[in-house]
C-alpha cells in the first residue's frame, strides 16, 4: 500500500469512524464496508469532503456470495465420462417469503478521484431483507443510474429512490435473477420459432449443461497472508 | 388550432445507424427529439455469467469478444486484473509488446469509430479509407496471434508469443503482375516490426487524408459543433472516460495519470477538448491517433534493440515452453496441471483499469481461492456513455440522434456484456 | 433494291400528315426513352466503378464481362422479386407512387435538344414545361412517404416536400437569368444563344446562377449530401423504405433519370447544350467538315453527351466526398443563401447587360 | 488579412474543393482490392483456421487421448472418448469438435503434448445443414492427411516461439 | 460439408455439371432452362444483403465490403431496408432479446431470400452457447442457407461463403415442372 492509500485510510477513519469498516487488501486498494443505514452519509461524505472529493462513480455492481469458497466437486478418483457427472447443480430456488444470509448480496461500488487521483471501494451487504434492498446513490452520482438498474435486473436488488427501476439487459418479460448463484447458467427457458403461432416463443431448455473443469480451491502457500506482507508474494 | 401531439419512433434495433443493435425509443415533435429512451440487453450474452462457470484463462476469449473492435485492450484490462491478485508483473518486453498493441488497438477501435461516424454523417468514403487502413493492422493481428480479430494473445504473465521475424506475403496471380507483388510485398520483406514502422510512417499522411475531408469541412461542421454538449461536470457526474471526458476538457488520462505497464517511460500528449460537442471529441480522437502513432514508434525502437522473453518463467501460473515441456517431466506435469485445472488464484478482489480507447475499462475480479473467478464484472466505458444518450439528444433533431450515437463510440458487445 | 425503297416511300407518302406525324414522334419518342434507360441502367454502372476507385476499390467486375452485365443482373433481379404490398397502406397511391415519380423524369425529355435538329417538341414555353415537370417529380415521393403508412417513410416525404418547395424557387431564380440571357423560353435557341464557342456560353457570365442552380439541382434530386430524403444512417431507407421488387426498381430508375436529367439541362442552360466549345476557331474550322470527327468542332450530340457524363461524375464526386447535411440545415442553406444570391445576380447581370460590361456584353438582357 | 483570407476562402468553397480533390487523387491511385478468389491475403503460419488432427511420419495416430484438449476448450466443442486400444495404448474412439461452438483460440493445440490436433490455415470450408458441423475423427484425420505438407511447414515456422 | 479451396469450389455442384444440365434439359425443355439460368445468373449477380450486423462477426462483414475486399465486385451492396434486400446475413451472437427482431426482419424481406448465418455464434451459439441468454443457432428462428463458421470468419470466408451461397441459387430451379 502506498502512502497516499495509508493517508486516505486514515482519513476515512477519522472523519467516518464506526460507519466505515476497513477490509484488509491483497492488492493495494482500499475497501471500506459500509452498513445499509449509513450509505447515503458515507456516500455524500465521500463526493462532498475536500479530503476526499470521490467526484466519480465508475462503477455499481451486484454480488451474490451464496457459493463463495465451495468448491464445486471434490473427489479422488478419476472419470470416464467428463466432469459434468460430479458438479452438483442446484435447483431454482423461488427466494418467496425466504430470509437470506445477511452476507449473501452486496453492492459494490468503485469511486475514483480526479482531484487525488485515487480510487475507493465501497461494500454495502444488503441484510436478510427478501428482496434485497438498499438505498439508491442516484441523487449523489448520476451515473449509478443504470448500474443500478443493471444490479437490479441481474441480482434482484431493489434501489430505493431509483427514479427508474426498470430491467435493463435481459429480455423483455424475463423470469428471475439471471446472476445469481442459484440460477442455472443455461437458463430455464429458450427462445426458437414457432411456425404454428407465426411468432418466437419461448419453450424450456432443451440443452444439457456441461462442465469440463471443475472448481477447486487449493490452499497454496505462495499466497498465505504472512508471506505476502512479508513482502515474499 | 389542433393540439400537437409528439409521437414515439422506433429507432433500431435493426437500422443502419445504430451501431449493431440498438434499440432507441425516440419521442418526436416533428423532427425534434423530447426524450430519448435507449434499450439497450440486445446483445446481452452474460459473459460475466459464463466468466464464472470457466477457469481464468479461457475467460481471456470473453474479454476479445466484449468490444469487439477493441480486442488486446479488453484483454489488457482482465489479464492486468488477474496479475494484480496473484501479485506478479510480466517481463519489460512483454510490457512493451502490450503497449504497442494497445496503441495498435487504439488505432484501430478509432479508425473504426471515425469511419463510422462519417458514414453515420453521411461522408462514405472516409468510412473505406479508414477500413483499408485498418486492413494493415489486422495483418499485425494476425501475424502476432492467428487471427484477425479475437487475438487471445495477451496471458496473465506477458504474452503468448514473441512478434514473428517474418510477414507473410502476398502471391502472384492473373490480376497481379510481378512487379506489382513486390510493389505490395515492400514493406513485408523484414519483420512484423519493420511493417508496423512501414504503417507508422504512412499513417500521418492518411490521417491529414481524413482530415482535410472532414475538419474544415462546412457540412461536417455544421452537422458536430454545438452537438450533444456536455460540460465538464456533467461529464464527470454521468461517469464518462476516455476521449468523451477529455473532449469536455478534463484531463484525465490513465495512462498518465495511473500509468500501468511503461506508459511512464513513453512520451506523448493527451489532447483534450473546451466545448465538449461532438466536433471537440472529433478532434480528440483525431489526435489521439496521432499520439498512438508516436508510442508505436517508440514501442518498435526499444524492441528492436531489447529482446529477451515475453513470458515469466513460473510454472506455476506459465505453461512451460513445448521444448522443456517434452524434455522435463517436471515441465509435462506443470503442463497438464495448468491445461486441465488452471491455475488457482488467491482469495481477494482486484480492481484494474485501463484506458481503453472508449474510456475506462474496468475488470472487477473476485476470487474465492479457485481456478475460477467467484465474480467477473465489467466495467464498460461504453455502458455510462449510453446511459447519457437522452440527455445528450434532448432538443435536437433526428439526424443529430446519428451523430451522437457516432461520437459515443458504442460498441454493444461492452455495453450489454 | 431501289423499286422497293421507292415503294415504301410511296406509301409513307400516300399517307395522312397526321398518321406521318404520329410515327415519327413515336420513333423519336422511343430512341429518347430507350437511351435515356439505357444510360441510367449504365449510369448506375459507372456509379459504382467511380466511386469505387475513389474508395480505392475497383467496384463491379464479376457480373458479365468487365461487370457490365451488372445493371441488367439488378434490374432483372428486381423485376423477379416478389412486390410486398404492405398491409396498412393506401394501395392505389402505393402503387402509382413510383410512376409518378418517373413519369416526369421522363416526359422532360419532350422538350430537351439533343442536337440542332432532333428535339421530339420543339415548343417555345420548353423551359416552364421542364420546370414544371422537375417539380411534379415530388408528388411520387409524397405519396409514396404517405401511402406507405411509416413513420420512416413519411419522414422522408415531408422532408423532401419541404426541400423541393426550397430549392424548386432558387432552381426558377437561376433560370430567369439564362431566360434573360437566352432571350428565350425555348430550349434549342437557349442553347444557340450560347453558339460561338467556350467564351460565349453562359457559365462565365451566370456563374453564380450556374452553381445555385446545379446544387439545387442535386438537392432536388435527392442525391448527397443532400439525400436526407432516404439518408440511410437516419431514416433506413426513406419514403422508399417499404418499396421492394419492381416498385423499388422504378423509383431507382426515376432518381438516376431525374440525375441524367438535371445533368442534361444544366449542360443546355450553361454549357451550351449540343455545342462544341471550338466553335469559331477558325484555324480548327477544317475539321468540321470531316466525316466522323466533325462533331467535335461543328457541335452536335456526342458534346450533349459528353457535358451530361461529366455532370453525371460530379453527381458521384460529390456523393462521395460530402457527409451530409441536416435537413434544416439544407432549408437554410435553400432560403437564406441560394434564392438572395439568385436574386442579387439577376440584378447584377440585368445592370451589367445594360451596360454592355464584360462577357455581360454579348447578353440579350 | 487572415479574416479576409479566411472569408475569401469561404465563398471560394475551398475546403470542400480540397475534399474533392482528396477523393480526385485516390480516383487516380491503385487500389488495394484483392481479387478474391483469385488472389488471397497472405496468411501467417499462425493462422488458426480448420482443426485437423496428425499422424506420425508411420501413419500411427498422434492423438493418446490426454482430454487436455477438451479441458481446455472454451467454448466446450471438444468431444472425446476412448478405449484401450489392440496393443495396449490409449486412444481416442471419438473425436468431436463442434465447428459451431468452437471459437479458434488455439487453445487445444497449445494444451496438445503430442501436437495431435493442431489449426490450420484453411479457412474455405462451409456447411449448409445442421449437422454438417461435427468434425469426427475421421474427417479431422482426413484434413491432417491432405494438408499435411502445408501443416509441417507452418508448424515448423512457429516452433521457435512456442 | 463444403471442404474445398474456392478455386476448386468455382463451378457449382450439382445441375451445371454436363450430365445433369442434360437432365434438366430433358426434364425441363430448353426455355425453361434457360430462363431459369438467366434468373439464376441475375440473383447470384446482385445479391444485397441487409445491413445486419449483431456482434463481432460485423466487423469482419463491413471489412469484407470495405475497399480490400470489396464485395461490390460480385454485385453485393448493403441495403438499409429489408425490402429490399435478398439475403440476410446473420452476423453475430443471437440473443434471445433480439429474436423477435430478427425474425419480424426475416418476415419483411421479400421471396426469394437467403439467410447466411456468419460465424460460430450465429451458427449455434459458439462460445455463448451454454449462455441463458443466447439463441443456439440462429436457425432456431430462420431457415438458414449457409452456415460460415470461424469466430469471426476473416472477410475472405464470408466472402467464400457468399460464393457458396451463389452457387447454392444456381443449383436450384425456380420454374420447375
Amino acid at each position: 500500500m502506498t502512502d497516499r492509500y495509508e493517508t486516505l485510510a486514515t482519513r476515512l477513519d477519522e472523519r467516518f469512524g464506526e460507519q466505515v469498516t476497513l477490509v484488509p487488501s491483497t492488492c493495494g486498494e482500499i475497501t471500506i464496508e459500509v452498513a445499509r443505514s449509513d450509505l447515503i452519509a458515507v456516500a455524500t461524505g465521500l463526493r462532498n469532503d475536500a479530503d476526499f472529493g470521490f467526484e466519480m462513480l465508475m462503477d455499481v455492481c451486484g454480488i451474490d456470495y451464496l457459493s463463495y469458497g465451495k468448491a464445486e466437486w471434490a473427489t479422488s478418483s478419476a472419470t470416464g465420462t467428463g466432469f459434468s457427472r460430479g458438479v452438483e447443480r442446484e435447483p431454482v430456488i423461488l427466494d418467496e417469503a425466504e430470509e437470506f444470509d445477511p452476507r449473501r448480496f452486496a453492492v459494490v461500488y468503485h469511486l475514483l478521484s480526479l482531484q487525488h487521483n485515487m480510487r475507493l471501494r465501497m461494500r454495502v451487504y444488503t441484510g436478510t431483507d427478501n428482496p434485497p434492498i438498499v438505498r439508491s446513490v442516484v441523487d449523489i452520482w448520476n451515473s449509478a443510474n443504470w448500474f443500478e438498474r443493471e444490479a437490479f435486473d441481474l441480482y434482484g436488488i431493489l434501489f430505493e429512490g431509483h427514479p427508474d427501476l426498470r430491467r435493463i439487459l435481459t429480455d423483455y418479460g424475463f423470469i428471475g435473477h439471471p446472476f445469481r448463484k442459484d440460477f442455472p447458467l443455461t437458463g430455464n427457458v429458450e427462445v426458437s420459432y414457432d411456425s404454428d403461432k407465426g411468432r418466437v416463443a419461448y419453450q424450456p431448455v432443451s440443452i444439457e449443461p456441461r462442465t469440463l473443469v471443475p472448481k477447486v480451491i487449493r490452499e497454496d502457500n505462495r499466497y498465505s497472508q504472512d508471506l505476502k506482507d512479508s513482502g515474499n508474494g | 388550432m389542433a393540439e400537437i401531439q409528439s409521437y414515439t419512433m422506433n429507432f433500431g434495433p435493426q437500422h443502419p445507424a445504430a451501431h449493431g443493435v440498438l434499440r432507441l425509443v425516440l419521442e418526436l415533435d416533428g423532427e425534434v427529439i423530447q426524450k430519448a429512451d435507449p434499450h439497450v440487453g440486445l446483445l446481452h450474452r452474460a459473459t460475466e455469467k459464463l466468466c464464472e462457470s470457466k477457469p481464468f484463462s479461457q475467460n481471456i476469449g470473453y474479454m476479445d469478444r466484449l468490444d469487439y473492435v477493441s480486442m488486446m485492450c479488453n484483454e489488457h484490462g482482465y489479464v492486468l486484473a488477474i496479475e494484480k491478485l496473484l501479485g506478479i508483473s510480466p517481463p519489460i518486453r512483454a510490457q512493451y509488446i502490450r503497449v504497442m498493441f494497445d496503441e495498435i488497438t487504439r488505432v484501430l477501435n478509432h479508425l473504426m469509430w471515425l469511419g463510422a461516424h462519417g458514414l453515420d454523417i453521411g461522408a462514405m468514403t472516409i468510412f473505406l479509407y479508414c477500413f483499408r487502413e485498418r486492413e494493415d493492422l489486422m495483418d499485425c493481428y494476425e501475424a502476432v496471434s492467428g487471427t484477425r480479430m479475437h487475438a487471445t494473445y495477451y496471458r496473465p504473465g506477458g504474452v503468448y508469443r514473441d512478434l514473428p521475424e517474418t510477414m507473410p506475403k502476398y502471391q502472384e496471380s492473373r490480376f497481379r503482375s510481378n512487379k506489382e507483388v513486390q510493389r505490395l510485398n515492400a514493406s513485408r520483406e523484414g519483420s512484423l516490426l519493420d511493417f508496423i514502422e512501414a504503417f507508422t510512417e504512412k499513417f500521418p499522411r492518411c490521417v491529414d487524408e481524413y482530415e482535410t475531408l472532414l475538419t474544415d469541412n462546412r457540412i461536417w461542421k455544421q452537422r458536430t459543433v454545438n452537438i450533444g454538449v456536455v460540460s465538464a461536470d456533467r461529464a464527470m457526474q454521468l461517469g464518462f472516460s476516455g476521449p468523451m471526458l477529455r473532449g469536455s476538457g478534463v484531463a484525465w488520462d490513465l495512462r498518465k495519470k495511473q500509468p500501468y505497464e511503461v506508459y511512464d517511460q513513453l512520451d506523448f500528449d493527451i489532447p483534450i477538448g473546451t466545448n465538449g460537442d461532438c466536433y471537440d471529441r472529433y478532434l480528440v480522437r483525431v489526435e489521439e491517433m496521432r499520439q498512438s502513432n508516436q508510442i508505436i514508434k517508440q514501442c518498435i525502437d526499444w524492441l528492436r534493440e531489447n529482446p529477451g522473453p515475453v513470458m515469466l518463467d513460473d510454472h506455476k501460473i506459465v505453461a512451460p515452453k513445448r521444448i522443456e515441456m517434452k524434455d522435463d517431466m517436471e515441465s509435462l506435469i506443470h503442463h497438464f496441471k495448468l491445461f486441465t485445472e488452471g491455475y488457482c488464484v488467491p482469495e481477494g478482489e482486484a480492481y484494474s483499469a485501463v484506458e481503453h480507447p472508449k474510456g475506462e475499462f474496468g475488470v472487477y475480479i473476485v476470487s474465492d481461492g479457485a481456478n475460477k473467478p467467484y465474480r467477473v464484472k465489467i466495467r464498460a466505458p461504453g455502458f455510462a456513455h449510453i446511459s447519457a444518450m437522452s440527455e445528450m439528444v434532448e432538443g435536437h433533431m433526428l439526424a443529430d440522434v446519428v451523430a451522437v450515437i457516432g461520437t459515443q463510440d458504442i460498441v454493444f458487445g461492452e455495453v450489454d456484456r | 433494291m431501289n423499286g422497293l425503297v421507292n415503294a415504301l416511300t410511296g406509301t409513307w407518302d400516300s399517307l395522312p400528315p397526321l398518321v406521318q406525324y404520329l410515327t415519327v414522334v413515336t420513333w423519336k419518342i422511343l430512341i429518347v426513352t430507350i437511351g435515356v434507360i439505357l444510360i441510367v441502367a449504365f449510369s448506375t454502372y459507372f456509379e459504382r466503378k467511380v466511386i469505387g476507385r475513389m474508395q480505392a476499390r475497383v467496384g463491379p467486375n464479376r457480373v458479365g464481362p468487365l461487370g457490365l452485365g451488372q445493371p441488367f443482373a439488378d434490374v432483372i433481379k428486381l423485376l423477379i422479386k416478389e412486390v410486398i404490398v404492405p398491409a396498412e397502406s393506401n394501395k392505389f397511391l402505393f402503387v402509382i407512387a413510383p410512376l409518378l415519380t418517373l413519369i416526369p423524369a421522363l416526359a422532360a425529355w419532350a422538350v430537351i435538344p439533343l442536337n440542332d435538329w432532333y428535339v421530339i417538341a420543339d415548343i417555345n414555353a420548353g423551359l416552364l414545361y421542364v420546370l414544371a415537370l422537375t417539380s411534379l417529380g415530388v408528388y411520387g415521393v409524397i405519396l409514396a412517404g404517405w401511402a406507405t403508412n411509416s413513420k420512416y417513410a413519411f419522414l422522408g416525404a415531408m422532408r423532401s416536400a419541404a426541400q423541393i418547395v426550397a430549392y424548386e424557387i432558387a432552381m426558377g431564380f437561376a433560370l430567369v437569368g439564362v431566360l434573360m440571357a437566352a432571350g428565350s423560353l425555348n430550349l434549342g435557341d437557349i442553347v444557340r444563344a450560347q453558339a460561338g464557342g467556350f467564351s460565349n456560353w453562359f457559365l462565365l457570365p451566370l456563374l453564380p446562377l450556374f452553381l445555385v442552380y446545379w446544387i439545387s439541382g442535386v438537392a432536388e434530386t435527392n442525391r448527397a449530401p443532400f439525400d436526407v430524403a432516404e439518408g440511410e444512417s437516419e431514416i433506413v431507407a426513406g419514403f422508399h423504405v417499404e418499396y421492394s421488387g419492381v416498385a423499388f426498381a422504378l423509383f431507382f430508375l426515376a432518381e438516376y433519370a431525374n440525375m441524367v436529367l438535371i445533368s442534361t439541362l444544366t449542360a443546355v442552360f450553361f454549357l451550351g447544350g449540343w455545342a462544341s466549345p471550338f466553335e469559331g476557331f477558325e484555324f480548327l474550322a477544317p475539321i468540321g467538315e470531316m466525316r466522323f470527327i466533325g462533331w467535335i468542332v461543328a457541335g452536335g450530340f456526342p458534346w450533349l453527351f459528353i457535358k451530361m457524363a461529366f455532370f453525371m461524375y460530379t453527381f458521384f464526386w460529390l456523393r462521395a466526398t460530402f457527409p451530409r447535411y441536416r435537413y434544416d440545415q439544407i432549408m437554410r442553406l435553400g432560403w437564406k443563401v441560394f434564392i438572395p444570391v439568385t436574386i442579387v445576380w439577376i440584378g447584377v447581370e440585368g445592370v451589367m447587360a445594360w451596360f454592355e460590361v464584360g462577357p455581360w456584353a454579348g447578353l440579350s438582357g | 488579412m487572415n479574416r479576409l483570407i479566411s472569408y475569401i476562402k469561404t465563398f471560394a468553397l475551398w475546403e470542400l474543393l480540397l475534399g474533392l480533390s482528396v477523393t480526385m487523387r485516390n480516383f487516380f491511385r491503385k487500389g488495394v482490392t484483392l481479387e478474391y478468389p483469385d488472389e488471397k491475403t497472405p496468411q501467417s503460419p499462425r493462422f488458426r483456421g480448420l482443426h485437423a488432427l496428425r499422424r506420425y511420419p508411420n501413419g500411427e495416430e498422434r492423438c493418446i487421448a490426454c482430454k487436455l484438449c477438451e479441458a481446455v476448450c472454451p467454448a466446450l466443442a471438444i468431444t472425446i472418448e476412448s478405449d484401450v486400444g489392440e496393443n495396449g495404448t490409449r486412444r481416442t474412439t471419438r473425436y468431436d469438435i463442434d465447428l459451431f461452438k468452437c471459437i479458434y483460440c488455439g487453445f487445444c493445440e497449445e494444451a496438445c503434448p503430442v501436437d495431435a490436433i493442431v489449426e490450420t490455415r484453411i479457412h474455405e470450408y462451409h456447411m449448409e445443414a445442421p449437422g454438417e458441423n461435427i468434425m469426427t475423427k475421421d474427417k479431422l484425420l482426413a484434413v491432417g492427411d491432405k494438408y499435411d505438407v502445408m501443416i509441417s511447414a507452418d508448424k515448423a515456422a512457429d516452433a521457435p516461439y512456442r | 460439408m463444403g471442404l474445398t479451396s474456392a478455386a476448386e469450389a468455382g463451378p457449382p455442384r450439382a445441375s451445371h455439371s454436363p450430365e445433369a444440365a442434360g437432365d434438366s434439359l430433358q426434364k425441363n425443355g430448353f426455355v425453361v432452362t434457360s430462363v431459369d439460368a438467366v434468373m439464376n445468373w441475375a440473383r447470384t449477380g446482385s445479391l444485397w444483403p441487409m445491413t445486419f450486423g449483431l456482434a463481432c462477426c460485423a466487423v469482419e462483414m463491413m471489412q469484407a465490403g470495405a475497399s480490400r475486399y470489396d464485395l461490390d465486385r460480385f454485385g453485393i451492396i448493403f441495403r438499409p431496408s429489408p425490402r429490399q434486400s435478398d439475403c440476410m446475413i446473420v452476423a453475430g451472437t443471437l440473443t434471445n432479446k433480439m429474436a423477435p427482431a430478427l425474425r419480424k426482419v426475416y418476415d419483411q424481406m421479400p421471396e426469394p431470400r437467403w439467410v447466411v448465418s456468419m460465424g460460430s455464434c450465429a451458427n449455434g451459439g459458439g462460445y455463448y452457447h451454454y449462455s441463458y441468454a443466447v439463441v443456439r443457432g440462429c436457425d432456431r428462428i430462420v431457415p438458414v442457407d449457409v452456415y460460415v463458421p470461424g469466430c469471426p470468419p476473416t472477410a475472405e470466408a464470408l466472402i467464400y461463403g457468399l460464393m457458396q451461397l451463389q452457387n447454392k441459387i444456381r443449383r436450384t430451379s425456380t420454374i420447375s415442372r
